[in-house]
């Protein structure tokens, strides 16, 4: 085993502990936005690990290339990119369709924002949290 | 910065692709390099209108160096956030105090405003809800004191600081 | 001793079937259809491997004899294939009887009987 | 409730009996026939690394035209069926600039990188089907961003009926030349690529059978989104 | 290779308690959160693969499974909140 | 050139397909009686050859052989039939005015032909079904529900019939009567088809020719079918066609008559199985004409007479004796004439007044004196007065009866002629004589292509009847021996004599005499017909009993108890229970839910896995 | 020409149908009447391929690729597929015709393309000789029926296909689950060589696959009790899918069954499943024909009809004889032109009058006597009575059951015959002797083809033998298993 393997492997070895993290915070918080605080960041570092670390591992070993690093590579900046937009888009999708900040919630200035932003348009169709969530509790 | 000529903004679409079809292939097989670079021609013919504004000035070496020394700044805030989460999860009393704050950027261009948003969002605590124009709307897991305040000038500069600003020095040079 | 392949398999198929026995809601069960294809697909590909070897791309030293067969994998591709197209069709018709019936509840979708 | 013990009672009766028929199958023996005889021969016969693909698209390519058909009947039926005089897009709020600007960011990418897999598919895992559904996530995307955005969809039509006839066309060249539908004639009778194998120039005519896979089921895929997130509106 | 059991033993814990959450909701967005994590794991374990069974050509196959789970995600998201 | 054989069998239908295609009035009529015309014109034609020998035709079709001939019994049967067809042709001429009519009466005909032809039972079942579903048009195109009661019991029968064919296609491997017979008679020793098997087919057999007999309780489509058609078709209908169930019979006899005798044994001296058929016989001849005593329809009177009458032919087969099948097969004849002329007065006095109740009828013989001679003949030949044929046919059928000792079936005949005398009596009194309600004052006598109808069956009944000799000289050669004895106007039976002859001069003389007191004697007094009294007080509408209305009430209600039972009333149960289980099927398995739906695909994959695991 | 021309027959509605989008723009009647064109020719080419086929007395393979089977996929156009490829075609020209008239909603082009697809897949069905691609071609029919079933795109429209998309899914789902074990077991997909091999395979696998392949094929096939989807597929689709459901795409399933089943033979539980079949096919006619005695539309009166008759098919194939095999395959034949011609006649009298309600029928008979004629034809031969076509057939399906020893079948099945002549001669009444009515314009074409139709029925009803040698060729090629084995040219591969 030499360096690289070892390095390798090691980064493998802490993106699947941060996998495990970001499922266990999944698990753990109270609500979904919390839950994706969790869960977000340590999914796409977990997978930043793990892919990366499978690339360098791989030079370290008899069949590994050049082409190894340079594919999980892009794998892994498509990941950093994607996997920000999509918990952007998941946590707007719950701020939208109504779901309720968790009851130890200190302030949402979106709303507040939002508000004002439908009373300098006049436009009296503001959706908000209060609302009762669309698909909360069931099941 | 207005928009650049047709012709940078497409040459400036085929480097990139070509240059993502090197890293697919990693190959130097005059095949696979010819093929690649006649693909790249073609489906850039089709999306560079969508794909840049700026064109080839995007190459522009201090944008270069700065990107470059974006990445390992960016990953240490990254694992520091990560940490954190670490922290938050594992500590029995999960201790979140959580919010929705208002900041604002300096930035202009949508990719700009695009990594900053990303950035945000993978780094301690937050992720980016909304951003309209220069407001961006954050769900922070703590909200710090100094940002529970009342007054909403006092509070953007406060969350700003926190937030947008560590990666602002490198976006705004990076982006425009 | 049945191998966990063949028991997710057809896990999957009979937790599709269920969804479709039980559930009353048309996209519920047409989701059922979807897992009991995934089953079913994953079935396939089980039945054409075999221990010890590798995917039947004979390339990166893998030689005839190291490859598990080939035609599975194949049959399988067609299969998802079909799936999809049936699914699309499955949810274009239930975007129908929703506007028609302004519901997915299949005990109310049945003006066709008798 | 007892519909759902009736329900599993049954399933458990049928999963039982689906066990014993798998148990004459025994998982990872190798019981190969025709499949070991393709792993022999497909590198010689079709020029193709990936037995798979020679499969799929030449030893049983029969099937796959059936397949690409299959999902062109999806993409004319889901048409058929949503077709409405005059349509519009439904959505309502238009993506927040994260989405949009990175979806313009990502879909020149996206869509390489389906013709990537396409082109490669006689040489990897991939191969028209997927490919075509990687260009068809990135006019997904377009539509997930952007509440305007269409896909020209006259374009992509024929687009479709093009390349499905240039298919069976390539099938009807090799029954002239060879005297069978679906007749390898790029490999068999010109033997190009015989030198090239697992290189990108070889598989005889697999890479411009998955080319035109590709580039269908991309259109269709495409088709059938474009045609789901729309509704009728009223002239 | 010595430490594929612990990775896939992680991961394995890691795929249960999403799935978990899928299953648990309570709402339509946590269900597609814990779908998004999972789908982020496999692309991890379909490279951790390509290792394994030392075939680079799998690492394709993560690359598409991403793409076509990111695009997934999104028409989700965007239906939650709809903008579709 | 074509086979005679096929001309015979095919040239009404033929006929019948022209005349609906043109559907030309007058060239209608014309085709359609030419192709009635031509059946006898053939059978005369081949009689020579009969006589001496077999005409055979076979053709093969769809991988069958079917197989045609023209024997001495088929010859009888066949003639029956044509003849009776042209007389209906003729009918039809004047009754019907519908090209429909016409293809399906000749299809009709086709059919019965056919049917007597047929060797085999491919031939047999395709005539069969023809000649079924012809009549059933016929009866359609007036009344849906009798015509559908008809087929389904009809069908029922056919298909009964169709299942005795394939198992014995099954056990003998042929269809043609020849082998069938042989291998039967062969069978009878070796017993490879159980006694089960054997009463099935028998069963089978008994309830398909049963329904086209109309025996009772298989009867009930009769009256409805009979009444409910243009009545110059039922000439035919009730003439020929219900022959196809005795003639059946008759098969039955000849091709699994020695097996069923091996299988069912004897019981109390008789053939255990012809046994059953002379019951059958005897209960349709006493149960239909006490219904038909009771009818207050023209119509409805002779439908049941018609059944009480095929009911004689039954018995008289049922004896088992050859005495009794010449009975039998002499009243085939009879009552085709007899009956058929019935009809045809009948379809007469309809055409002509428009009525078909008894009460709104009466005086008509001054209108129509030639139908009221023709009525007469009938009457006097269905009521078994000398010197007419059916009394010769019904003579001869008691002598079967009591020559094989069995009393209750000659009661019964005597029960049945008794009940004929008085539904014939209160024909002719209601219709013909007393007075004549006012809105007949215009009726006039029938048109010609009636009378000449008429006159066709007429004559038979007086020539047979005078010399039935005729007929039994010909039915010993059908039955290979000298069954009935003398000469044209004598039959000798072992244990009788009859002299037609001697009966006919006496009746001549009578009949002068009794016009003589007619002309020169009584004074009839005119009195309305409703307007009587009983002790001494107005009868109610309820109890208004007269000739022409409710006439034999008080018979009515002395069988109050068995009338109750009708048998039309619980197979319409049946069917209406039928109808509303299918109904309650349909709605509960296609019950619109696709879940439900689902469910049956699981069940069945249960089974198929219980199947695998059990 | 070379035999292997027949793969035009797939050929042909394939690039047919992706031309379509191309010729869109001519406008509706331009697909219309290029619908009518292209089948035309598929019945040139099919009539081309049957003249061939029964000439030569030899099946024509058709070798997809060169590859040798089992390593390609190849056709089989024997004596039945090159029979019924022909009525496939023939049917679809009729009812492109038909569609002329009948397809009013839009959008045409599609529905053309749907079209030429069922007919393609059908055609494919009956072609096949490769078991997965059998499974390929019966998607490709099934989701193609799926689209044309909501065509009209209305609620009940879309109601009955998503009927039929849950039971079709469900059926394929398990039929694929089948050809997996078949597969797992021989390590083979061509239909000769899994005959070949039938015999050696591990018992429990046997029967399990072979019961599942029965169970997927027979929810195409409409056996009861796994119909439930046909009666409402059936009243909503448009007029002339209708007459194709009925006329071959059922038929296609019945015949792969059989097909399947027959190759099969050799396998331990073969008996057992035929027996099974019996009692499926049986309860099929039974409950088919009570549940359309009270039906008051007639189109779906005619759909319990029809699924009767295959009820009655089925019955004949699963005896297991070569007279029942051949007696299916007549009435298969019978059948196809008798229901074509209902359906037709009923969809344009529903077409021009508004609706199939039994209503709408009162005195048509003088509104409309051709296809009150056209009607009663089909009626009266349905029912079987003789001088009409199905006589032959069905009295020849209850012989070869009797011979089998099946009595109760045939009784049940004759009494449930009963229950047909009841309805059917009602709706006859209606017609002829019920309600007024002035005559309408009765369309020309539509005329000439019910009564093309009818003279066949009547013709073959008179002189059926040229179609009863026809049939027993037909027959023979599914019931001789060994001869189907000899004819594919195997290579040997693995054995
Ligand atoms: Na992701
Ligand atoms: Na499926």
């Amino acid at each position: 085993m030499n360096a690289l393997a070892a390095v390798g492997e090691a980064l493998v070895l802490i993106g699947t502990f941060f996998y495990f993290l970001s499922a266990l915070g999944l698990i753990r918080m109270p609500d979904v936005y919390n839950r994706m605080q969790t869960a977000t960041k340590s999914a796409t570092l977990g997978s930043l690990g793990v892919i990366v670390g499978v690339g360098i591992w791989a030079l370290g070993t008899d069949f590994g290339s050049a082409a190894w690093l340079t594919k999980t590579i892009v794998i892994a900046v498509f990941l950093l990119l994607t996997n920000p937009i999509s918990a952007h888009a998941l946590i707007r999708a719950a701020y939208k369709s109504g779901i309720p900040l968790w009851e130890g919630s200190v302030m949402d200035k979106y709303r507040e924002h939002m508000e004002a932003k439908a009373k300098a348009a006049e436009a009296p169709e503001v959706e908000t949290p209060e609302e009762t969530p669309k698909e909360g509790g069931e099941e | 910065m207005g928009e650049a000529s047709k012709i940078s903004r497409y040459l400036y679409t085929v480097i990139v692709l070509f240059l993502i079809w090197l890293l697919l292939t990693a190959s130097l097989d005059p095949q696979e390099l010819g093929f690649g670079l006649i693909l790249s021609l073609i489906v850039a013919a089709f999306t560079y209108e969508i794909f840049t504004t700026s064109g080839l000035a995007n190459l522009h070496p201090k944008r270069v160096a700065y990107a470059i020394a974006y990445v390992p700044y960016f990953l240490w805030a990254m694992i520091m956030a990560n940490l954190d989460v670490a922290y938050r999860v594992l500590h029995p009393k999960r201790p979140i105090r959580p919010g929705i704050v208002h900041c604002k950027t300096v930035l202009n261009s949508d990719v700009g405003k695009l990594a900053l948003a990303n950035s945000i969002t993978l780094t301690p605590g937050t992720i980016t809800l909304d951003v309209d124009d220069d407001n961006y709307f954050i769900h922070w897991i703590w909200v710090p004191d100094e940002a529970l305040t009342e007054k909403e000038e006092e509070h953007v500069k406060a969350a700003s600081a926190n937030i947008t600003a560590p990666f602002e020095k490198f976006l705004k040079v990076i982006f425009g | 001793m049945i191998s966990v392949y063949y028991f997710g398999a057809i896990s999957l198929i009979l937790i599709g079937l269920y969804a479709v026995l039980v559930k009353k809601n048309v996209l519920k069960m047409l989701i059922g259809l979807s897992i009991m294809e995934t089953g079913v697909n994953l079935l396939l590909v089980s039945v054409g491997y075999i221990s010890g070897r590798s995917a039947p791309i004979l390339s990166e030293g893998i030689g005839p004899n190291q490859a598990v067969d080939p035609i599975p994998q194949a049959l399988v591709l067609t299969a998802i294939v079909i799936g999809v197209a049936t699914t699309a069709m499955a949810l274009s018709v239930a975007m129908i009887i929703y506007e028609r019936y302004g519901t997915l509840n299949v005990e109310e979708i049945r003006r066709l009987r008798g | 409730m007892l519909k759902r013990a009736l329900a599993i009672i049954t399933l458990l009766i049928i999963g039982y009996w689906l066990a014993q028929g798998l148990a004459g199958v025994p998982f990872g023996e190798d019981r190969m026939l025709v499949g070991q005889y393709y792993l022999d021969h497909v590198k010689e016969q079709t020029g193709a690394v990936n037995a798979v693909t020679a499969v799929v698209v030449n030893y049983r390519g029969f099937d796959t035209l059936g397949e690409v058909t299959v999902l062109f009947i999806a993409s004319t039926g889901v048409g058929a069926l949503l077709w409405r005089r005059k349509k519009e897009r439904t959505a309502k709020t238009e993506g927040s600039i994260v989405l949009t600007t990175g979806t313009r960011l990502l879909v020149p990418f996206v869509m390489l990188f389906g013709a990537y897999i396409f082109i490669h598919g006689h040489l990897t895992p991939g191969g028209g089907f997927p490919g075509g559904a990687t260009i068809a996530t990135a006019f997904l995307l377009l539509y997930m961003a952007f509440i305007v955005y269409e896909i020209p969809h006259k374009a992509f039509e024929k687009v479709e009926g093009a390349v499905g006839m240039t298919y069976v066309i390539v099938g009807l060249i090799g029954l002239a030349i060879g005297g069978y539908f679906l007749y390898d004639w790029i490999w068999q009778d010109w033997q190009w690529g015989a030198e090239n194998i697992g290189r990108l120039f070889s598989g005889g005519f697999i890479p411009v059978i998955y080319t035109i896979i590709g580039l269908k089921v991309g259109t269709e895929l495409s088709g059938i989104i474009d045609n789901m997130v729309k509704e009728e509106v009223s002239e | 290779m010595i430490g594929i059991n612990i990775y896939l033993a992680l991961i394995a814990i890691a795929t249960l308690l999403s799935m978990y959450r899928v299953f648990r909701g309570p709402t339509t967005v946590d269900r597609l959160v814990a779908v998004d994590i999972m789908t982020t794991i496999t692309a991890g374990l379909m490279v951790l693969f390509a290792l394994y069974y030392q075939r680079m050509i799998f690492l394709d196959v993560a690359l598409v499974y991403a793409i076509l789970a990111f695009g997934g995600v999104i028409a989700f998201a965007r239906y939650m909140e709809g903008g579709l | 050139m074509i086979n005679e054989l096929l001309i015979i069998i095919f040239a009404p239908l033929v006929a019948g397909v022209i005349a609906w295609a043109l559907d030309i009035k007058g060239l209608r009529e014309l085709i359609g009686i030419v192709g009635a015309a031509v059946p006898l014109a053939y059978l005369a034609k081949l009689y020579p050859t009969v006589i001496s020998e077999t005409v055979d035709y076979s053709l093969t079709i769809s991988g069958f052989t079917l197989q045609f001939q023209l024997n001495t019994m088929t010859w009888y049967f066949a003639t029956v039939a044509s003849l009776v067809g042209i007389a209906m042709a003729f009918g039809m001429a004047s009754t019907s005015k519908s090209s429909y009519d016409w293809l399906f009466a000749l299809m009709s005909f086709t059919g019965v032909v056919g049917v007597f032809l047929s060797q085999d039972f491919i031939s047999f079942f395709l005539l069969w079904e023809l000649m079924t579903f012809a009549s059933f048009m016929m009866v359609l195109r007036r009344n849906r529900h009798e015509s559908l009661k008809y087929f389904v019991l009809s069908v029922i029968g056919a298909y009964a019939m169709l299942i005795a064919i394939g198992i014995l296609y099954a056990k003998t491997g042929a269809l043609d009567f020849e082998s069938i017979r042989q291998a039967m008679y062969i069978d009878a020793s070796l017993g490879t088809m159980s006694t089960r098997e054997t009463v099935l087919v028998f069963a089978l057999f008994l309830t398909a020719f049963g329904v086209k007999a109309g025996a009772v309780p298989l009867h009930v489509w009769a009256p409805g079918a009979y009444s409910e058609t243009d009545q110059s078709y039922t000439t035919f209908f009730s003439g020929a066609l219900s022959k196809a169930g005795a003639y059946g019979f008759l098969l039955l006899y000849i091709l699994m008559g020695y097996k069923l005798y091996a299988t069912l044994g004897t019981f109390h001296g008789h053939l255990t199985f012809a046994y059953i058929i002379a019951w059958m016989g005897a209960i349709t001849v006493v149960v239909a004409s006490f219904l038909a005593v009771l009818q207050e329809d023209i119509r409805k009177l002779f439908a049941y007479s018609s059944v009480g009458q095929v009911g004689y032919i039954l018995l008289a087969f049922g004896v088992g004796s050859t005495l009794g099948l010449a009975g039998g097969l002499f009243h085939v004849l009879s009552h085709a004439v007899f009956k058929g002329l019935f009809w045809l007065v009948t379809a007469a006095i309809i055409l002509q007044t428009g009525k078909t109740q008894f009460k709104d009828m009466g005086g008509l013989a001054r209108k129509m004196p030639f139908t009221f001679a023709m009525g007469l003949i009938a009457v006097l030949s269905l009521a078994g007065i000398p010197p007419l044929a059916g009394f010769a046919s019904k003579w001869l059928i008691y002598e079967a009866a009591i020559q094989a000792h069995m009393p209750l079936v000659a009661g019964a005949i005597f029960l049945g002629s008794g009940l004929a005398f008085a539904y014939v009596v209160r024909f002719l009194y209601s219709v013909w004589f007393g007075q004549r309600p006012s809105d007949l004052e215009d009726v006039k006598e029938a048109p010609l292509p009636l009378l000449i109808a008429m006159a066709i069956l007429a004559i038979p009944n007086l020539v047979f009847g005078v010399a039935p000799g005729l007929v039994t000289e010909y039915l010993n050669k059908i039955l290979g021996g000298e069954v009935v004895g003398g000469d044209y106007y004598r039959l000798v039976t072992p244990t009788g004599t009859y002299n037609a002859l001697l009966v006919t001069i006496a009746l001549v003389i009578g009949i002068a005499i009794a016009g003589l007191v007619y002309l020169y004697g009584a004074r009839v007094r005119k009195i309305p017909v409703t307007n009587t009294y009983q002790s001494g007080n107005p009868v109610t509408e309820e109890f208004n009993l007269s000739i022409r209305r409710n006439f034999y009430r008080p018979l009515a209600e002395a069988l109050e108890f068995w009338l109750k039972y009708s048998w039309d009333r619980f197979y319409e149960r049946l069917a209406g229970l039928t109808e509303d289980f299918a109904d309650s099927l349909r709605q509960a398995f296609y019950n619109g839910n696709v879940q439900s739906y689902s469910w049956y695909l699981a069940i069945v994959l249960l089974i198929l896995a219980l199947w695998g695991v059990l | 020409m070379n035999g292997q021309y027949a793969s035009l027959l797939i050929a042909l509605p394939l690039i047919s149908a992706f031309f379509v989008p191309l010729i869109k723009g001519a406008g509706k009647k331009a697909v219309k009447y290029y619908l009518v064109l292209i089948t035309a020719l598929q019945t040139g080419i099919a009539a081309w391929v049957f003249q061939q086929v029964y000439t030569s007395g030899k099946p024509i393979i058709v070798m997809a690729g060169a590859w040798r089977p089992p390593v390609g996929i190849n056709l089989y156009i024997g004596h039945f597929a090159a029979l019924f490829v022909f009525i496939v075609a023939l049917v679809s020209f009729l009812m492109a015709v038909f569609s002329v008239r009948a397809i009013q909603v839009e959008p045409i082009d599609k529905y053309a393309m749907l079209f030429l697809l069922l007919m393609l897949g059908a055609t494919g069905m009956i072609a096949t000789g490769d078991i997965f691609n059998l499974f390929v071609f019966m998607e490709i029919t099934a989701i193609s029926a799926y689209a044309l079933t909501a065509y009209n795109k209305t609620g009940e429209a879309a109601e009955a296909s998503l009927k039929y998309i849950v039971l079709g899914g469900i059926g394929s789902s398990f039929f694929l689950i089948g050809i997996a074990l078949i597969y797992g077991s021989l390590g083979t997909l061509n239909m000769a060589q899994i005959a070949q091999l039938a015999g050696g395979m591990n018992a429990t696998v046997a029967q399990v696959g072979l019961a599942l392949i029965v169970f997927g094929l027979a929810v195409e096939a409409e056996l009861f009790p796994l119909n439930a989807w046909a009666p409402d597929a059936y009243q909503a689709a448009p007029h002339p899918i209708t007459a194709m459901f009925s006329a071959f795409v059922v038929k296609a399933g019945i015949y792969a069954m059989a097909r399947l089943l027959y190759l099969m033979q050799a396998v331990g539980s073969w008996h057992s499943v035929l027996k099974l079949l019996v009692v499926l096919a049986t309860l099929t006619v039974i409950v088919a024909e009570l549940a359309a005695l009270r039906q008051k539309n007639v189109k779906r009166m005619i759909a319990y009809s029809s699924i009767a008759q295959i009820g009655l098919i089925a019955l004949a194939f699963a005896l297991g004889t070569q007279s029942g095999v051949d007696a299916a395959v007549f009435h298969m034949v019978n059948h196809a032109i008798v229901k074509g011609m209902l359906f037709l006649a009923v969809g344009y009298v529903a077409m021009s009058l508004g609706g199939a309600e039994l209503e709408n029928f009162r005195g048509l008979g003088k509104r409309m006597p051709l296809m009150a004629f056209g009607i009663s034809v089909g009626a009266v031969a349905t029912v079987g009575i003789p001088l009409f076509n199905i006589f032959w057939s069905k009295i020849r399906i209850i012989l070869a059951t009797l011979d089998v020893g099946y009595t109760w079948a045939a009784v049940l099945v004759l009494t449930a015959s009963v229950v047909e002549a009841v309805y059917y001669f009602r709706l006859l009444h209606v017609i002829w002797f019920q309600g007024e009515g002035t005559k309408t314009d009765e369309n020309i074409a539509i005329g000439l083809m019910v009564l093309f139709l009818a003279t066949l029925v009547i013709v073959i009803g008179i002189y059926p033998d040229y179609a009863w040698n026809i049939a027993q060729k037909a027959g023979a090629d599914i019931f001789n298993v060994a001869d189907y084995i000899k004819n594919v040219p195997l290579m040997g591969v693995g054995a």
